[in-house]
Formats: C-alpha cells, structure tokens, sequence
C-alpha cells in the first residue's frame, strides 16, 4: 500500500477538451497545479472529488482505490473525504454561516455543540468570529470565499483541494490568510493539491508544481525545476522567483550557507525567502551602496528568455538573476564568470513557513 | 399590471357571486347540525393523511424523475399527469375497477388483508391521494430540476451520505417548491369531490366530505349548499392565507 | 339486522340522489321504529350507485331512479328476488319565479327564443321528458342536455333558463324558487323507482325489513308527502 | 427508490384498471359517432383557449404577487387558489350567481354587450379558466420567486426596459416553470368537468367537452364511457409525453 | 451643467454597515476604488447603476440627476447608460455567450445581424472568438468573466462600473486584457469607475484612485497622493509604486527629463512605466555593473514607515525608494544628501498606455 494521493486519469468534457493527467501526492506533501484559464484544474478537482467520473485510469488514496473505471469502481464523493473549496464558494444559501462551517462535522455524525464549538473556532480563525449567524447571502465575495475555506478545513479532510481559494481576497487579507492556510496545511497530514493562478502562491505553499495546459501536464516538479528549467514560454512567465528556506532572527535571515539582511524584521524563526531574479543586481566589482546584502559568486549557467537573460549564480547560494542582453554582453556574463551580486534588503520577502511544506 | 388586476377578476368576480346568494342570517341555523360538522371533521383528516401519503411516495417519485435516468421516464410522468386530465368521476370509476371489491388488485387486497376500500375513509384517502399527489410530484420535480446541483456535489465532498445530502441540502434548497407542492396537494385533496363520491361513496361520517356535503345539500337546500361552500371557502382562505411570502420560492 | 336480531346493526342503504329527502325522512322513522339500528345512507346518482354495486362495495338495498340501473344490476345477478317499484314520479315544466318566458304547456318548448333545458338523452328524466314531448307532437328547441335533474333545475331556479323538464318532487323540494307547470296526463309519463335487497348485502335481514318498511304503509306515507306517486 | 416505485403504483393501478374495462373489440363503433369528435374538437378548443387566456391574464397575477409588495397579499393569493379548493360544482355554481344571465356581473355584461355566456362556447372556455388558471399563477409566480433577481438588474443596466427584460431575461429564465404552468393549466382545463357542466350546459357541438360526454355515457352505457375516457387517456398521455425533460424546470 | 459623474450618497446596507461616499468623475478619466473586503465597493457600484435605492445625497450623471431621495428622483437603471462588470458576472444563462454580449445592443433596439456583428468583434478582442455559440454554464471561471467584460463595454455606456473585472484571471491573460481594457478605456469618453484589490491595476489604469475602508473614503487623490501621502496604514500597504508616462523605443523609454533602459523592448509610443521602491538601490558613489539606470540625484524627503524608510528623490526623476534603517543611518540619509540610483533594467514594467488616462 501507498500512503499519499496515486492519479492518473483521463476525462472528457467536451468534444474539444478533455483532460489527462498523473499526479502523486504523499502525505505531508502540497503539490500545486499552476495553468492558464480553461486548462482543466477546476476539472481535475470535480475528478479528484468524485463528482466527475473519469473516462480511464485509476485514482488511488492512501492504498484505497477510488476510481478504476475499468474496474468498474467509483467511490462516492461523500466516502472520499477529500476536502474541496470551490472557485465559486457554492456555499449553502440556506443555513447560517456557523452551519455551513459545522457541515462537515455535522454529517460525519459530530454532536450538535461540539460541532457548533469547532466550526466558530474556524470562523474565529478565518476573522469571522462576529458572522456566525448571517446568511452566505450577506457576505461581500471575500468573506463569503473565507467562509468556504473554514467550511472544508473544519470537515477535517484526509485529501485536500483548493480551488484558487484565495483568488478573490484582497491584497492584505489575502496574506494573512495565506499564512493561517500555511499553517493549516502544516498541520494537516494527509495529501494537499492546491489551485492557483498566482506563481507566489504556488511557490510558497506548494512543494511541487505542476503546470497544467490545455488539459495536459506540461511540466512537473520542484519550484526550482520550473523556475530553473521552464519547460514552455508558461511556466518560463512563472518562474519570477528566487525561494529559500531560512531562519529568521528579526533583520537578518539565516539561509544556510548565508545571512540576509532583510527589511522585513517582525519574523523570529522558520521562514520561506523570496527575492524575484528581476531584483539581483550583478557587478564586477564589490558594490557600495544602499543594497545591503552583497558577495562574491561565480555565473553557473546563462539562459536567454528572449528579451531577458536569466543567470544562475553558484555558492554560497543558488540565485537566480535576470539582467538585459546588453548588460550581458557589457559585462562578458557567462558560466565560470566571477561576479558580485547585490540584493536590496527591502527586495527580500519573508513569509513565515516552517517544517517540509 | 392592468392584465393582472383583470387576472384576479377571474377569481373575485365568482367569489364575489357566491358570497351574494349567502343567507347570512340563517347561517348558524343550517351549519348547526352534525352534518356539517362530521363533514368538516372528515375533510380534515382525509386531506392531511393525503397530503402525508403524497408526500411519503411523492417526493421519492420526483427524485426519481428530476434524477435518475431511465427510459420511458417520459411515460411516466405523463402517467403521473393523467388525474389531472382525467374527469374524477373517470378517475373514481378507475379506481373502482382497480381497487374495488371486484377490482383488478382490490380482489387480492381483500382476500389478503380483509382491507375494503369502498365505502371506507381510507377509500376517500385513496382517492383523495389520486387525485392530488400529482401536483405534489409535479412541483417538486420542477424544484429539484431548477436547483444547482454543485450544491449536493460540496455537500458530498463534506461526507454527507445521500441521506443527510437529502435532508440538509436539497430539501431545504427545494423547500419552497416543496411547501407549494403541499398546499396545492392539501387543497385539491380538500375539494376533492367527483372520485371520491364515484369510488368511497357518501355516507355521513365515513366518507362524506365537506364536498359531498354540499352535493347532498345541492338536493334538497340551496342555502345550505351554499352555507356549507362558505365554510370551505373560509377554511381554505385561512390555511392559504396562513403561508408566509417567503414559502412561495424565494429564499 | 332486522327488528331485535341485531341491535347495532348497520343497513347501508344506496339511494338515487333525487330521493334525498324523502330517504332522510324514511331513515329518521325506520331508526326510531328499530332503536340500536343504524340506516346510512349513501347518495349518489343512480348510475354511480351501481357501479359501486358492479365492483362489489358492500350495500344492502339499492333504490334506483330507474328501471334500467337496475336492470344492469339484476343482470348482474346482485339482486335478491324482483326488485319492486315503491315510488312514481311525474313530469312538470319548471320555470323561474314569476313565468318571464310565459310558459303554459309543452308546446312553449319549442319556442325558439327561449331558453330550453332537458335531461340529457339516456338520462331518466331526459328519456321521459322525450317521450313526453313526442307524445304531445312538440318539436323542442334545446339549449342544452343536462346530465341530471338537479343540474337543470339549479339553471332554472338561477333564471338561465326559461323552463326545463323536470320531476315533480324536484318542484315541490325547492320551493319557492321555481314554479312548476303541469304537463298534461296525457303526455305525462311517469318515472319509476325500483328498490330491491342485494345479494352481497352484509345485512341481508336487515335489507329486507327496511324494503319492506319503505313498501309498507309509513313508507308510503313519507313518500306521497315529498310529491312521489304511489304505485 | 421502494417509496418512489409505489408512488407510481398510485398512478398506474387505476390506469390499469380503466385498461382491463376497455371493450377493446367493441372501440371503433363505441367511438365511431360524431358525438365523440364534436367533443374532442370543442375539448381541444376550449382548453387551448384556457390556456391562452391564463396565460395572458395570469403571468402579470403572478408578477404582481411574486415582484410587488402590497397589503393583503396573502390573502389575494388565497382567494387565486380557491378554484382549486371549492369543488367544481360549487364554482360552477359561484360562476353562476357571477355571470349567468341574471348574475352578478353578467346581468350587466349581458344588457352591455348582449353576451351570454351559460350555454355558449365561450362559456366553456370561461369555466375551464376559472379552475385552471390558478396553476399557471402559482407556478410561474413560484418560479419568479426563485430565480436570482439581480439578472434582472444586470439586464437594466445593459439598457433594458421592464418589458425587455421581463421577455428576454425573466420570463426564459423561468421558462420550465412557465412550461410547468402551462402544461398543468392546459390538462386540468382538458380534464374540466363539475365547473362546466354547472355553469356552461351540456349541448352537443357548443358545450359538450369529452369529460361532459364521458359522463353522459355512464349514466346509460359503461362501455362507451371507458371508450371516451381512453380517448382522453390517449390524447393527454401523448401530450405529456411529448413534452421534453428539459422543460421540468432545468436549463 | 458639469459633465461627469458627481456623486455623493449614504446608504444603509445593513445595522452594522454603512456607505457614505462622495465621488467626482470628469468624462474621460477612470477612478478606481479599492478597498479590503467588506468595505462596501460593490454596494458603491450597485447605488450607482441604480440597483440599490441611495438614503441620502445626490448622483448626478452629465447634468443629469440621477439620485436625490429628498426630491423624490430616481432613475431606473435601464435609462441611466451605466455599464457594469458584475464581480460575479451574472452572465444570463439561457443565452449564448453571443446572445449574452450583443444583449445591450439588442436592448437599446440594434438590429439583430448589426448587433451580433458588434458582438462577435467584441468576442474576438477577449480572446473568445471561437465561443460564440457555448452557454455561460460551459465556460471556464476566467472566460466568464472575459464575456462579462465584453457584454458591458459592447452596450456603449456613458459610465463605466467594473467591479473587480480581472480578478479572476490568470497571470498572463491579466495583462492581456488589462492592456485590451486600457484601450477601452481610452476609446471611452464618459467617466469610468474601477474596483479592484490590484494596486498595480489601479495605479496602471486610473486617474485618481479613492480609497474605501468600512464605507468611508478614507483618502481620495492621484496615485502620487496615495503613495507619497498615504493617510492609514491600509493605504501605505497599497503605495509600493513608482509611475511614469513615457514614450517606448523598444530598449529605452523616454520619461521626459530622463531616459530608462527597459528589458521589456517590444514597446513603441506612449507607455507607463511602473518601478517598486524597493527595487531602487541607492548609492553614495557612482555604481558599476548590471543596473543599466544610474543618475544621480538628490533626496527631497525621508518618511519613516516603520519598518522600512521611503525616499522621495528630486530631479531629474522624482523617484521613491525604500531602504531599511539600517542603511539609511549609515549611509545618512536624509534631504538635501546628493546620492546615486540605481534601477536594473529588468526592474522596469512597461505597460502600453496612452493620452490623459
Ligand atoms: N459543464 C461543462 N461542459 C462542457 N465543457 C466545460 C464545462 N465546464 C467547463 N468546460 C470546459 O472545460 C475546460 C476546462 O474548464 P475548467 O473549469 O476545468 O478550467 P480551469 O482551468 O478551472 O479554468 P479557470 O481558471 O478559468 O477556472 C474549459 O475549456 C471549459 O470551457
Ligand atoms: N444583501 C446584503 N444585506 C446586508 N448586508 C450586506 C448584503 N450584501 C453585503 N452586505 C454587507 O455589506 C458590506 C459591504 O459589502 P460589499 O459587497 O459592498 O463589499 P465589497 O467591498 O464589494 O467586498 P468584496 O471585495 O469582498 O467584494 C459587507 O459588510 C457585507 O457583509
Ligand atoms: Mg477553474
Ligand atoms: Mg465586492
């Protein structure tokens, strides 16, 4: 038996699409399907969900297989446990906010009162505390698309999937949220699939990145083999990003081999280190300056996305810098160079992010 | 707005009519005696336990129909139409060569159970439910048809069974087509008259109801024909009138 | 059960829905003549009646407004013995209060500008009310064929028809809300009330004690007082 | 699924045993007469005619009580589905006392206009609307109450006028119930027997609808009576059967 | 009489809440209004087509009253010209995708074969031109949205609502039509209102930008008054932008008293130009190496916010720059101190754009 989400499957929607994918997802593990409108991703979680019967292939979680058409066997929706929040909320127009959260409990045949204790825990989490007692109806999208995610968080899943459960939340709310997420999927075992059309997002929850496009996987794999070696001009457009694991201590990050000073300094342990390549500067000389983070490093490989030039810098640490063609051919940028690079204190993100995930 | 105006017309004016010719002074007198009263009793009783039974076998009957496929489902629902169209007194005559003491199944009904539906309450029940449950049937189809079925796809993803999807989702969802279902049901089931008279016959107390009531009136007394209309039309306008807004179909 | 033999006991009686009257009145003496018995009636039109009794609904005695449903019946072989003709009925012209088409005799029937009803062909009253007109050489001009008596009365007394062909104990049961004109012996026919026990009656003794109560002498009585004739 | 098959049994119990009645070898004398397609004709006629007019007169009713907020609202809602409660002999009666030659309204109508409408055609149609059309009201009103207004509210900015939006927004998004409504109206119009019979006669080629036919024949001849009712059978079963699933209230 | 929308209204949406807003929208200039969650944008929007009954206050259109509970007016949506993007674009079921776009055409009494010509050309500008004939139903969230945006600006409005119109889109199709709506925009005469939670968005297509916050405007400007002068924190969270108007030669726009070395070299004429603060690195000497923009120049201004400093240079660019305190004390900055920028070319966004707007 294999713990963790086994999938491979296709399904025909239309005449003109249809989709064909394989996904494994251990326990622990957050994969993260990344694709263009009309890709398919809504559609593979209506699989994965056991609303859509697949055409062919198999669905195995945890050991248990859940479709087999050619085996004839469909487990229903209801005995997955496989935890969906919709694109579009689908909350229940019927019942109060509070009972849309204790659904799940309430179903699985939880009591009455520790249901309703779980489920306002969950709103408390979501900042909705106060709004127990309305209907999805009076909610603004953004609460409404929270409430939705206490709904499928408190129905303690053993799959989860996310359906670009942050997409329509403001820039603010949107992070914080995607920290209590963070925190959720840490502490939640089983297989994590999340949808999202927002390349941070992906690369900060997830642990693997599949690009899905016009139904197929095009690419699958850690952030940094999209982001090192983007398979198409797509996932190329996605890979804006430079990740690290760290540890913080206020102002500065310590990232291994290295400490960054950051402007960010509220965070005090595990964190996730974003810099966009776009924001290393490369010099020949040790730069002065503002910049606060600054060493010497040697080019380990040149890529040419076209208009830019991607450069993939060797130890202390494996950055990844975009620069112009021009500043390139200025500079006699190419693999075995020795370079400074310098990175802007107030260039370095810092999210909170802890263990494997 | 005109038009509509003109529409309830349709329903004042005769109402309007039959409340002229009420001989209001000697009311009391003529809905005095125990006639009326067995009569209103018996409506009572046959037109909720209608109503239960259509809701028993109807509400599985339009989940049937709004949910699973299966050839002839077109059929069916045309079967489930015909006491509509069929005139009751075709209807009862149906459910005497059906369910009567000589009838297709009434024969083996009786010999098994010793169960006699002529001449029996039950009798005005079965008839009643004949006549009635279709609109129950109808109606929730129609509310089940409209919903969005995500809504029981989220349901399942949350562990909810068939059951409690049933019962927690698409029940309330579809509730105001469900509550309009029962009252059309209640009230064709309380003004139920041709079938009933047909296949449970007339016998005060048993089967009389508030309409045989009137027909037997009809015979004899026009004012307490007219009398005994009245109660109905009171009795109806005050469970109608009873229904909250809400229950016609909005959230 | 007759008289003592079952005290309680129950006689279902279906009778033709124009003897309404008259059956209360025979019910209310025949219950105080045998106290502990119970008579229910059950009114409906003679043709339902015996379709109920076709199916086999448990009744005791049927009284029909014609010979032919119970013939149907008799043919059946539900009927204990010959059914007997306990009442007659005779034929008038009925017409609102105050005359206002000016109607005198059957051959007003044929006036064109008037409104006319009758019983519809098949139908008793509408069979007599035929033959009725045919004996007296009229040529009817008819709105309308009603399905029953009291259909066509309900239209008279409501004043949508001039005049309709109607019983004489209709008439006289409704009171001053219609008139009745009288149609000639001559070209009456009279209507004919059979009553028989039946034979899957649940309470055959008590069927036969309550014919022959409706045959015997206060039988009669009641009957001649709601304006039947007496055979 | 048990529940939801003996909930069909309901319906084709009786069916099957009007079938068992038909004298099969009998059926093309017993309905060979022009008695039986003056009949089908008139029927077809009037409840088309019922239709139409419910349809006209009805969907405004039904805006106004589903989009207007007035006082006594559920009480007109109760008197719209009175025809429903009141046996049709009664509201024959009522139609009577309203709008016979010497009623109510009609006395005035008839001395206006010359109208009469017992004993004509058109007073069949008027009958027939009268019980029918209170299904056309509630259901389309129900199906108003349900769908999601603010597509209304779209459609006005987009520079819809009431009566655009009202015809290419509202009235196809509630276009199953709608359908619904008109095929409920059309078979209990069909079906019209107590209310027509009471108010408009019964004569050959004017008033005399199949259900008044069928009951004429069983006062004399079971046979020829099974023989109309299974012509009516026929006729709804191919109707409602013809009408395609998607109109049970689905997009 | 002033043409433009002059509103200024209060409406109770509920016990607890409360919209009292006042706006000036001149014809031809876009306002976005942004806001977190809850604040009451999309009941701004609803008062303003006339879907929701304003309790106090005036909305005049071109001369036009609109709204004026006190003098009894209110005009019906229909007869307002108002077009609006609805946030869940509430496209019309039983229509075609078609049918949906040409349906203000066909409103307002286009005949069917000019108004569905219309409609395709509309079609074919969101990208959905092979999806004419599909139902709503069948589309994917992104595409929905896109007909949403294409059935508004097809029915030619007088102004323009658009209520988060992009939110549900994926990255690359975004810019699209961001670039697609900005020529809208422009091609537009009448004023136009837009909500989004983008700031980028905001800054990249309007005007002047108010800010809601729990139903109150809490601070209304230009894009450089809400980045140089933001009043509440929510505010300093959104001014993380440099902009500029400028005119594309592919490698290098021209921003008036500067040239800027951009990677992004498939521009020609007007664009705007988008730089972070935290993407300018400041120097005391000269720098060498990749960044293809240095100038000097001098500090005007320093703003302390918290955790992060912001600079406002002076001429020739007026420039923001954010550092940490850190470098700022050692370096001392404060105004009046000559400094160098530096900007990496790849740093640089270029959006096409042109005219007022
Ligand atoms: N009910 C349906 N019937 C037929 N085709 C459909 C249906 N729903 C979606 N599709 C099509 O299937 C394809 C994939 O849709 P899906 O919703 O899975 O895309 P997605 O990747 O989730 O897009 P988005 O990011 O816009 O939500 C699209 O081309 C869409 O048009
Ligand atoms: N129908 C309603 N009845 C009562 N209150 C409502 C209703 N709809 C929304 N509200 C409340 O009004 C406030 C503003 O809602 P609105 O939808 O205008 O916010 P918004 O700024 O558009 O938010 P979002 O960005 O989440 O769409 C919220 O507090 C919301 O809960
Ligand atoms: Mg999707
Ligand atoms: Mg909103």
């Amino acid at each position: 038996m294999t713990a963790g989400l086994d999938a491979r499957f296709t399904l025909r929607r239309s005449e003109a699409f249809r989709v064909d994918v394989a996904l494994q997802i251990p326990p622990g593990v957050t994969v993260a399907l990344l694709g263009p409108n009309g890709a398919g991703k809504s559609t593979v979680v209506a699989a994965l969900a056991g609303l859509l019967p697949v055409d062919e292939g198999r669905v195995v979680l945890d050991g248990t297989v859940l479709d087999d058409p050619a085996a004839g066997t469909l487990v229903p929706p209801e005995l997955r446990r496989v935890g969906v929040v919709f694109q579009d909320y689908l909350l229940f127009p019927h019942l109060s906010v509070l009972e849309n959260v204790c659904f799940g409990l309430r179903s699985r045949g939880a009591p009455k009162d520790r249901a309703a204790a779980a489920g306002a825990e969950w709103l408390d989490r979501v900042g909705l505390g106060g709004m127990a007692a309305r209907r999805p109806g009076d909610l603004s999208g953004g609460q409404a698309q929270r409430v939705a995610l206490a709904r499928a968080l408190a129905a303690e899943p053993g799959l989860l999937l996310l359906d670009e459960p942050l997409a329509a939340l403001d820039v603010s709310t949107r992070s914080g949220l995607r920290r209590a997420l963070a925190e959720h999927l840490e502490a939640f075992g089983g297989p994590r699939l999340f949808i999202t059309h927002d390349p941070a997002e992906a690369f900060l929850l997830a642990d693997e990145i599949h690009v899905l496009e016009d139904g197929a996987v095009t690419q699958a794999g850690t952030a940094d083999d999209i982001r090192f070696r983007p398979r198409t001009p797509y996932a190329a457009d996605l890979a804006g990003f430079n990740l690290f694991r760290g540890t913080a201590a206020g102002a500065t990050v310590d990232v291994g081999p290295h400490a960054l000073a950051v402007a960010d300094d509220r965070h005090r342990g595990p964190v996730l280190v974003t810099i966009q390549p776009v924001a290393v500067a490369v010099h020949l000389a040790q730069p002065t300056g503002s910049p606060r983070n600054t060493w010497a490093t040697v080019v380990e490989r040149v890529e040419d996305l076209g208009s830019r030039i991607r450069l993939q810098m060797g130890a202390p640490l494996p950055l990844a810098a975009e620069v112009t063609r021009a500043a390139m051919t200025e500079m006699g940028l190419e693999p075995g160079r020795r370079v400074w690079v310098a990175v802007k204190a107030t260039e370095v993100g810092v999210e909170p992010g802890t263990g494997e995930g | 707005m005109v038009l509509g105006l003109l529409g309830l017309a349709v329903f004042v004016v005769p109402l309007a009519g039959l409340l002229a010719r009420v001989p209001w002074a000697r009311l009391p007198a003529l809905l005095g005696g125990d006639v009326v009263t067995d009569a209103l009793r018996l409506s009572a009783v046959t037109s909720l336990a209608a109503v239960a039974i259509s809701a028993v076998l109807g509400i599985p009957l339009a989940w049937l129909l709004a949910r699973v496929e299966f050839p002839g489902k077109r059929v069916v629902r045309a079967v489930v139409m015909l006491p509509l169209v069929l005139p009751p007194v075709v209807g009862g005559s149906a459910l005497l060569f059906a369910l009567g003491r000589r009838g297709l199944v009434g024969e083996a009904l009786g010999d098994a159970t010793g169960l006699v539906l002529p001449f029996s309450t039950l009798g005005v029940v079965v008839a009643a439910t004949f006549v009635a449950m279709p609109f129950l049937v109808l109606t929730v189809e129609g509310g089940l048809r409209s919903m969005d079925r995500r809504f029981e796809g989220a349901a399942a993803t949350l562990g909810a069974g068939r059951w409690t999807v049933l019962r927690r989702v698409t029940l309330p969802m579809v509730a105001p087509s469900l509550v309009a279902g029962v009252v059309l049901t209640w009230a064709r089931a309380f003004g139920e008259f041709g079938a009933t008279i047909t296949f449970a016959g007339n016998l005060q107390g048993r089967t009389q109801t508030l309409p045989l009531a009137v027909f037997v009136a009809l015979e004899t007394d026009r004012d307490t024909a007219v009398a005994i209309s009245l109660v109905m039309v009171a009795v109806s306008l005050i469970v109608l009138a009873a229904l909250r807004d809400r229950w016609w179909g909005a959230r | 059960g007759g008289v003592g033999s079952d005290p309680g006991g129950e006689i279902r009686v279906s009778a033709a829905a124009s003897l309404t009257d008259a059956f209360a009145s025979i019910e209310q003496a025949y219950e105080d003549a045998h106290p502990g018995t119970d008579v229910v009636l059950n009114l409906a039109a003679s043709s339902s009646l015996r379709e109920q009794i076709l199916e086999g609904a448990p009744v005791d005695v049927f009284a029909s407004a014609n010979l032919l449903n119970m013939q149907v019946v008799a043919d059946a072989g539900m009927v204990v013995g010959e059914p007997a003709v306990f009442a007659g009925n005779t034929l008038q012209i009925a017409v609102p209060p105050g005359n206002p088409g000016g109607v005198s005799g059957l051959a007003d029937l044929s006036r064109e500008e008037l409104l006319v009803g009758l019983c519809a062909a098949g139908v008793p009253c509408g069979d007599f009310a035929r033959e009725a007109l045919a004996l007296a050489g009229v040529e009817a001009a008819v709105d309308t064929d009603e399905p029953n008596v009291r259909a066509l009365l309900t239209k008279v007394i409501e004043g949508e028809l001039d005049a309709g062909i109607v019983y004489t104990t209709d008439v006289a049961a409704a009171g001053s809300v219609v008139e009745g004109i009288a149609v000639p012996a001559g070209h009456n026919v009279a209507a004919e009330y059979p009553i028989a026990v039946l034979a899957g009656a649940p309470d055959p003794v008590g069927a036969e004690a309550f014919v022959a109560f409706v045959l015997g002498a206060e039988g009669r009585a009641i009957l001649a007082g709601h304006g039947f004739t007496l055979p």
